[in-house]
Order: structure tokens, then C-alpha cells, then sequence
């Protein structure tokens, strides 16, 4: 089962068992943003606030599987308080991780290219890229933040 | 009836040979897909090999061969659902999904209209909705729902008032996801009572038990042979052939045409008007082939088995989880198939089945493309256990045991 | 380029084995439905045998790789067509039929109105006829048609008339009758010139050249696995990620959707949106193993290939046969494909062709779905040859002997 | 090539050849009926004139294989002049000639069961079921005139 030890990382269950700004935020002036794994079923809404280009305030409601949840609850911890900027490159390094494919991970499970300090403790969901079908999984937050930063941008 | 032996059936099934993370597969996702006999399959790669050819419309030896090989398929199948008018009635379509399209999109379009109703129920798979909902779109019909009783069943309590105005009675003979068999025959009695038609889901139920459709005498039939022991590419539509010649092209192309001229076109007759384009041939064999197969079983034998496996299971999961594991559906066997829907306990359905497949128990979690009817049960998902004819009580125990690992690594 | 040899191409094809009323088989078909070699067919026994799953819904190991397998078909196929967006932009059809009618009904449907023109060739096929027929009949837009030369080519010293109102051009890229290879590229320069997009049926030329959309410069390409030694049951639409991405939704049902509520739904993106239910799993594995396999011998080695063979018939068709047998379409190779259509004087084609089938001789006579072309050129059926791969000279040999005696039977 | 001689009888090449009641008639009066093969692109225009229950004259106009053109001719041949009674009786015989399934032939190529003797010359085409593509060129013509006798009924 060491795999599957690999994808269910002890701090991805933490986040899932204990989900980090979890919620809703009065919208308007918050911005909601909807996404939807329409494969699993897995529902998000982000629940956004920003202020002079700070993501001041991140909430997430919704439901879905340990990693869609535990990877947004990441997430929330990881872009709370930061520039759009520093918000797009945790964005791109994170979709990174998880494009890497799982053949060229090291034996000793390392993404042998993306740059794994910036990503902090979401390093831990390095193990979904082993399982493909659960990308989506990990990824369904963070493209809904993304769409959410687009929809801000065209309004 | 007694020469029916699911060991036997294993047998023909090169899949339930494949080993799965060190694991002998444990296959319980037929009501997905179902797995192919080897016979299935070996007559698709002899059509391929012997006698490819596109069909009708060449007089050469491989020709006419494929053309009576597809046309023998619509036989059997016209058969197999005791069609009275025979294979005049039968339709191949891609999947079931084509096939209520064609449906919605032909028969629906030249027959209803604004203020019409098609009475749909809670329990019904996308491929029974969503195209009626284009139609809603585009036509101003009404698309409405029988409900669900907090026992899975169809709440027929307030059927005359459901039926006002209703012209078409849409629904699934047995459910994908709560395993429930509705009342097939009283539904139709009760359309055909205000003048309306019945079209019948049969994707599930096809390949569970018998349907004669003289028999339940209802008006359409969908479904798909890759959910009975067939190919994937390949559906069908049935309807009485005073319907079927009364209805306007859906798809059009060659094949379906009796002339085309620059200012326009006529429809050939019968089912190669719904037919554009090249058919799915090897498919067609395909589908035959697992008809004859299903017939050699028996399908009364089919139904008999998968009622005692899911019985066992139903039992066990009792025994062995309850409070823990609660199953979304029927608790008893009486008109109920071999589709088992479960909702762990905290666990997400999609971490069970990943956990599960570990163990090499393919089971499906999700909303299995009925998201009304999960609404309607509060779930975002569940974790589907589904049988077949060469299903084993012993898949179970696999189950049961890798659904222990499960509760414990997310408990 | 040297490394190509059609025997070597034979060996590798099943069906060439076979015998018929006592002669090896003389398949000159290809045009209607090409043989698939081994490799094709054993990708799809091996799905079959060892992954088969539904796609996309589940996560156990053989729904993974089943998985893996479907959408690797969809990368494949998007590399050989140099799609520049990639798998995105690729959609799976049941055929090119489907192709057009998912074109005409979704893309037409939204973007076409009332006084708006669509422009077509005297030389299509119905499947690029009859979609267009019925969106004029719902929506009044104009169908119009390039006229074809007495030379059997475009005639395009009117196009800048033609294009007055020209939303889309939808052409083929070579004709399944005449063998006719039309200036794809300067179409698309015309169409884009007066804002139009433009539409290209790859049926034929899909397996007989190169194809590079972006090369083309084209905005839609409709195509069958079946034409390509691939199997029945899958054809493919492909456009540009932004168009494909602004398309309404066409079939409706599972797998198509985002969400699906008792009030409405939600479509996906992607080219899932246009994929409703369960979609040709094995097929796609076949197609796949086919472009792999035409990718092998080279798309180039094959168009010079099939155009030596075109000019040695063409040649012998006049020596052997001048005022006995007439070819319907270019009397050379340049921008000509290897389908060569025959009429032979006094005898119908289905007489012909019944002749050749006893010397194994599988050639198809008939309308060829394009009847507007036959009334173009007067004439209700023709004896359509058509050479794939692994075709070889001595196959023209066998249909001219086979010939002379058709001609003297019915003379 | 035996089968093919059994298919191509001289007195189908004969009618072929010389197709008999080829022509149009004024219609109205007459009543014009359609054929289309739409498998092979085989037409076929039939003019009926019927009085007093009676087919007192049939043309046809149209192309199509020798099979379908000779079969044709032979109707002509065959109904004209005759009762509606007569006429129905002949396309039942015909039909029935070609849904003989070829299985039923004897070796010798006669068909066990169809009353060939009341088919005269028409029984020249039981070769067709041989062939099973062509027994539709073969009921071409009867399709369309049966039509036609349909169409005059619900006038
Ligand atoms: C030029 C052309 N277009 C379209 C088609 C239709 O292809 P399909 O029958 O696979 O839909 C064909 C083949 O019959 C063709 O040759
Ligand atoms: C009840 C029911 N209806 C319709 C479908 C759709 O079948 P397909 O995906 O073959 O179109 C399914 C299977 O997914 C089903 O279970």
C-alpha cells in the first residue's frame, strides 16, 4: 500500500479532517466563484476578497474527496495575505507539481523540476500525480481561484 | 435454468484474469460497463479479419456478408426484446444516451409543443433529462418529475395530478444508482390512460432480467450493449413501427436518404433513416453476439443470481457495517437489482474507491450522472457496487474486507 | 520514403486472406471502408481482454488505463491532423457523418441566420449535403453549391460571386466519386478573405495523404476512423479551441455535462461537451493503433504510392478499354486522389460489379452518396475503384480481365 | 460462373435489352408513381392508367441494373390489361419468389414452394435470391406499382 500511503500523506488528512477557512464571505463586496468536477461530483466556492491587489480574505465552501478538499484548504493557507502576483505564481508552481509526470519522478517520489520550497506544505500532494484520475481532484480549487483572479480582471 | 453456473461464465472472461495491485481483480462496475465474453469478442475480430465491408451499399461477396452480418444483429436484437414488428423496429444508435436524443430531437420535436409535459422521474440518468431539457429550451415544454420516496421508490401517491397534461411518461426501468426497479407495466398503463406514451430507460435493466416489450407495453426502448456483455460504440432504439415510420430525420447524411437533389432531400424509411452515415458494423456483430450469449445463460437465470447476490450483500453490509456504512437504496430484494449504493460514514466516496482499488475491487464512486437524485438524498456521491452474471458472493467478501481498510485509515 | 512496400503492408492485413467464388480477394473498396491490418485489430481484443472500462468516472486501475488509453487515441489523433491546440481541440464522432451534423446543428445553429450562406460543392457527399438541408428548412439560410467543371474540378471563376454571403464553406478535400483533389488552401484563403470559415470533409483524403489543419489553414475537419484501417463506430470533429469553446451543446446526457439540476444544466468544456454518454472506448483504441500504424509507412510514401497506382489504371483503363469504359473524373494524377470511377457503356454498375465479384474483384457500384454529382454529370450510377495501401498494381490487373468480361456478357 | 448464369438468364438479358412498355403516359389521367432505390440510385417512374378496376395500360420510364429494368419490363408485361384483383395477386406471387429464401432452393434452382407456373417468364428472376443485395432491384418496380395501387385506393 505504499502508494497509497503516498497519496494520503498525513498533513492531507489533517486538512481534510480539520478543512482551514472554511466558510463563506458576504458577497458583494466578495467575489464567488463557483467550480465543479463534473466527473466525481466534487463542488467549490471560493469566496474571494481583495483589496489594492492583496487577496485580503480567502473562504471555501463545498464538498468533495479528501484531496480536492485538503488541497483547497491548502490552498486557502498558502494564498491568504498575498499579492495577485505572489496568488498567479503559487497558481502556476502548483499546476506545475502537478503536471509533472509521474515517470519522471525520482524513485524516492521527488519531482525531479518543480520547484518544491515555494510550494511549502503543498508539496505533500506531490503523490496525487501517481493516481492521474485525481488531478482533477487537486487541481478543482485552484482552477477556480484561477477563474476567479480572470473574472476580477474583466469586470 | 439449472445449468446456470457463474463460475462458467467466468471462464469466457479474459478480463477476470487480469491481476490488479497484486490483487485477482474483483469486478463489481457492470453497472457501468460490463465485462465481454471472449466469444464477444472473437466475433468482432473475425468480422474484421473475414469479412469487413461497408454495409448496403456494395453487391461484392465480404459485402453482402457484413451487410447480413448487421442485419442479423438487428434480428437478434429485435428478438431478444420480443419487438412485434421485428427488426424493422430496431434502431442502432451509438449508446442511450444517442438514443433519447433521438428520441427528444425527432419524435419530441415534430410532437410537442409549448405547454406539453414530459413526466420524468427523480431517479433518472442524465441521458433521460438532459435531452428533454434542450427540448424545454427550444420548445417551452414542461419537463416535470415523479419524486423519490425516502425508500427509494418511484411516489406514485399523486400520479393522476403528475399526468395532467403530460404526453410523453420518460423513465428508467431500474435505477444506476439506488438499484430500484420501477413499476414498468403500471406506468404504462397509466400514461396510455391519458393518451401519452411511455419510453423506457432500459440501460440497466437490459441486462439483468427479460424485457418484452409486448409485455410491458410501453412505446420506446433505450439502451446499450456495453452494459451486456457487448461493445462499447453501439446502442439501440426501439419503437412500434407506426411510430418509428411516422417520425422526422434526426442525423443527416447518406444512408438515411431516398434521394437528395440541390433543393433538397427525402428520407429513406424504416430504421436506416435514423442510420446516417457508416454504421457501427463490427459493432452490430458485437452486440449479436453478446445477445446469443445472454439467451444461452437465460436471462430469468441472470435475474435469479444477481437477487441472491444482492441479497447476501445487502444482509452482510448489514451485519458487518451498520452505522457505518449506510446503503443509498431499497433494503430488501423485491423489485430491486443488483446495483448496491453505499454512503460511508465520513469518507468521501471517491478516497473508498481509491482505497478499494488497492485491493483490486473496482467498484464506481460518484454521482453516476443522476445529480437530481443525489440532491434529492443530500450526497455529492456515493460508492456503487454493481453485479453480473459472472459475479461471485466471494466478490463480495473482498469487498467487505477492503471496505474495513477504508473506514479505518480515514476513521 | 524507401523503406515502403505494399507487400509488406499486405501481410499485415487479415482480410487479404480471404478467398472468394474461388479467387483471392481483389479489394478495390477502400474508399467506402479500408482493412484494418492486425495491429488494429488486436489493440482492440487486448482493450477488451485486459482494461476494458468506462472512462473518465472511475479510479480504478484498468477505468485509469482505459482511460489513458481513450484520451491517448484523442492525443494521437490530434498530433497527426497537427492540431495546434492539441487533445482539446478533438472531438470522437461515431462517423463523419456525425462530424457534420455536430457542425451544422451546434455550430450552424448559433451562428447561422436567416439569409446567411452556406457554401458547398456540387461534389459532396450527402453527409456534407443533408445536415445543411435541414438547417435551411429550420432556419432559412441559403444552401449554395460551387458548380464542377466538365474537367471534373472546382469551378472556381465565379468564386468571388459565390462567396456574397458566405458564412462557412464546407467542401471535401477529395472527392469520393471523382478521386478530385480540390485547392483546400486557397479555399480557406477565400473564405477567410470575405470572413467566412471554412469546413473540410477529410473523409478520403484523411488515409491517402498528409493532413495539417494548420498548414490548411482550415477551421473545421470531419473524418472516419473506418476510411483510415481503422474500425466502424468512430469518427472525429476537430476545430480550434476557440471555436470549439464557444459551440453550444449538441447531444445531451451524461458526461457532456458540468451540472445537472431539476431546473436546468450546466455544459462542460471541452470537447467532452460534444462527447453525451458513453463514448467508442475500444474504437478510439483502434483508431488510435491506426494512426500509429499509417504514421509508420508514412502519409507521404502513401500518397506517392496510391498515385503511381491511379496512373497506371487511368493508363490501362484508356488502352485496354478507350470508348468501351469511361473514367468520371481527372484523366491525370495531378490533384487526384486514387478513386477512379468507371462508366461502362451499355452496362449498369451494379452489373458490373456483380461480374467482377466472381472473379473476387470487390469494387462499388452506386450513387456513392452524391447524387447531386451524378445528375451533374447525367448519370445514375457509376463502378467506383478505389485503391488503399495495400493495394498493388496486379489488383488493376485482376479488374481488368474481370471487366472484359462484363463487357462482353452485357454487349 | 454458374451462379451468375443463374442470375443472368437470357430472358432477363432479353428484357434488358428491349424493355417493353417503356414510356410515359399523359398524366393526369394517368397516375404517376416514384421508385427510388436509394441504396444503389436505382429510379423508376410507373404510369398507370387504371379503369373499371382494370390496369388498361402501364409504362414505365427510369434506370436501374439489368435486373431491375428486366424485372420491370416483366411486370409491364404481366399486369397489363389485367383486374386490380389480378394485378395484387401477381405482386403477392412475386414478393413471395423473392423472400424464398435461397436456403429453400432445390440444387436444381427451383423454388420448392412459390407457384411458379403462375408467374410465367417472371419465374426466369428466382435466380435473384441468390443474391440477396439484388432482390431489392428486383422489387423495385412491384414496390412502386403496389404504391401506386395504394395511393389510388385512399384517393
Ligand atoms: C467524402 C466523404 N464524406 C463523407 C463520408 C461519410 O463517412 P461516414 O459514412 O463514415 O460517416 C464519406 C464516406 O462514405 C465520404 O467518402
Ligand atoms: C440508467 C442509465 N441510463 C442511461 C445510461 C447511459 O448509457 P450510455 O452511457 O451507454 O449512453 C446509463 C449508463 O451510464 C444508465 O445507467
Amino acid at each position: 500500500m505504499s502508494n497509497l500511503e503516498d497519496l494520503y500523506r498525513e498533513i492531507i488528512l489533517d486538512h481534510y479532517r480539520s478543512p482551514r477557512n472554511r466558510g463563506e464571505l458576504p458577497s458583494p463586496p466578495a467575489q464567488r466563484v463557483e467550480g465543479f468536477n463534473p466527473l466525481c461530483g466534487d463542488e467549490i466556492v471560493v469566496y474571494l476578497n481583495i483589496e489594492d491587489g492583496v487577496l485580503t480574505d480567502i473562504k471555501l465552501t463545498g464538498q468533495g474527496c479528501s484531496i480536492s478538499q485538503a488541497s483547497s484548504s491548502m490552498m486557502s493557507s498558502a494564498v491568504k495575505g498575498k499579492s495577485l502576483e505572489q496568488v498567479r505564481d503559487a497558481i502556476t508552481s502548483f499546476k506545475q507539481l502537478m503536471t509533472v509526470h509521474a515517470s519522471t519522478l525520482q524513485e524516492n517520489g521527488q519531482p525531479v523540476e518543480a520547484d518544491l520550497r515555494s510550494l511549502g506544505e503543498l508539496a505533500a500532494l506531490q503523490g496525487v500525480v501517481k493516481f492521474p484520475v485525481r488531478i482533477k481532484c487537486a487541481t478543482l480549487a485552484w482552477n477556480t481561484l484561477s477563474q476567479g483572479l480572470d473574472d476580477q480582471l474583466s469586470n | 435454468m439449472t445449468s446456470f453456473d457463474p463460475h462458467f461464465v467466468r471462464r469466457d472472461i479474459p478480463l477476470l484474469e487480469r491481476v490488479i495491485n497484486d490483487h485477482a481483480i474483483t469486478y463489481l462496475d457492470s453497472g457501468a460497463t460490463s465485462l465481454p465474453p471472449r466469444c464477444v469478442i472473437e466475433a468482432m475480430t473475425r468480422y474484421y479479419e473475414l469479412r469487413h465491408a461497408n454495409v448496403h451499399r456494395s453487391v461484392f461477396q465480404t459485402a453482402s456478408e457484413a451487410t447480413a452480418a448487421y442485419e442479423g444483429a438487428r434480428d437478434l436484437t429485435a428478438r431478444f426484446i420480443n419487438a412485434p414488428g421485428g427488426a424493422e423496429e430496431v434502431v442502432f444508435t451509438k449508446n442511450t444516451t444517442e438514443s433519447f436524443n433521438l428520441l427528444a430531437k425527432s419524435w419530441g420535436w415534430a410532437n410537442l409543443h409549448d405547454g406539453d409535459v414530459v413526466l420524468l422521474s427523480e431517479m433518472e440518468h442524465h441521458a433521460n433529462i438532459v435531452p428533454w431539457f434542450q427540448l424545454r429550451e427550444e420548445r417551452g415544454i414542461e419537463v416535470r418529475f415523479i419524486p423519490v420516496t425516502d425508500e427509494y421508490r418511484l411516489d406514485l401517491s399523486h400520479l393522476d395530478e403528475l399526468l395532467n397534461n403530460v404526453k410523453l411518461v420518460s423513465v428508467t426501468a431500474m435505477s444506476n444508482v439506488l438499484g430500484t426497479i420501477n413499476p414498468v407495466r403500471e406506468l404504462a398503463v397509466a400514461a396510455h390512460g391519458v393518451g401519452a406514451l411511455i419510453a423506457i430507460d432500459g440501460a440497466q435493466s437490459i441486462a439483468h432480467g427479460p424485457t418484452d416489450v409486448v409485455d410491458l407495453d410501453i412505446d420506446f426502448l433505450a439502451f446499450s450493449a456495453h452494459k451486456m456483455l457487448g461493445p462499447t460504440g453501439i446502442g439501440v432504439f426501439w419503437t412500434r413501427a407506426e411510430l418509428l415510420n411516422e417520425m422526422p430525420p434526426f442525423l443527416g447524411g447518406g444512408g438515411m436518404i431516398a434521394d437528395v437533389r440541390l433543393d433538397g432531400y427525402t428520407p429513406a424509411n424504416g430504421p436506416t433513416r435514423f442510420e446516417a452515415g457508416t454504421p457501427p458494423i463490427a459493432e452490430a456483430v458485437g452486440l449479436g453476439a453478446a445477445v446469443r450469449y445472454l439467451q444461452g445463460l437465460g436471462m430469468a437465470n441472470i435475474d435469479a443470481h444477481e437477487e441472491n447476490l444482492t441479497r447476501d450483500a445487502l444482509q452482510r453490509l448489514e451485519d458487518q457495517f451498520a452505522g457505518r456504512v449506510r446503503v443509498i437504496g431499497p433494503n430488501n430484494v423485491v423489485n430491486r437489482g443488483a446495483v448496491v449504493s453505499l454512503d460511508v460514514e465520513g469518507v468521501h466516496a471517491h478516497d473508498v474507491a481509491q482505497v478499494l482499488d488497492q485491493f483490486g475491487v473496482c467498484v464506481r464512486p460518484g454521482h453516476h450522472c443522476a445529480k437530481p437524485l443525489m440532491r434529492r438524498f443530500g450526497l455529492s456521491a456515493t460508492v456503487r457496487v454493481s453485479y453480473g452474471p459472472y459475479s461471485l458472493a466471494q466478490d463480495t467478501d473482498v469487498l467487505l474486507e477492503a471496505l474495513e481498510h477504508a473506514v479505518k485509515m480515514f476513521g
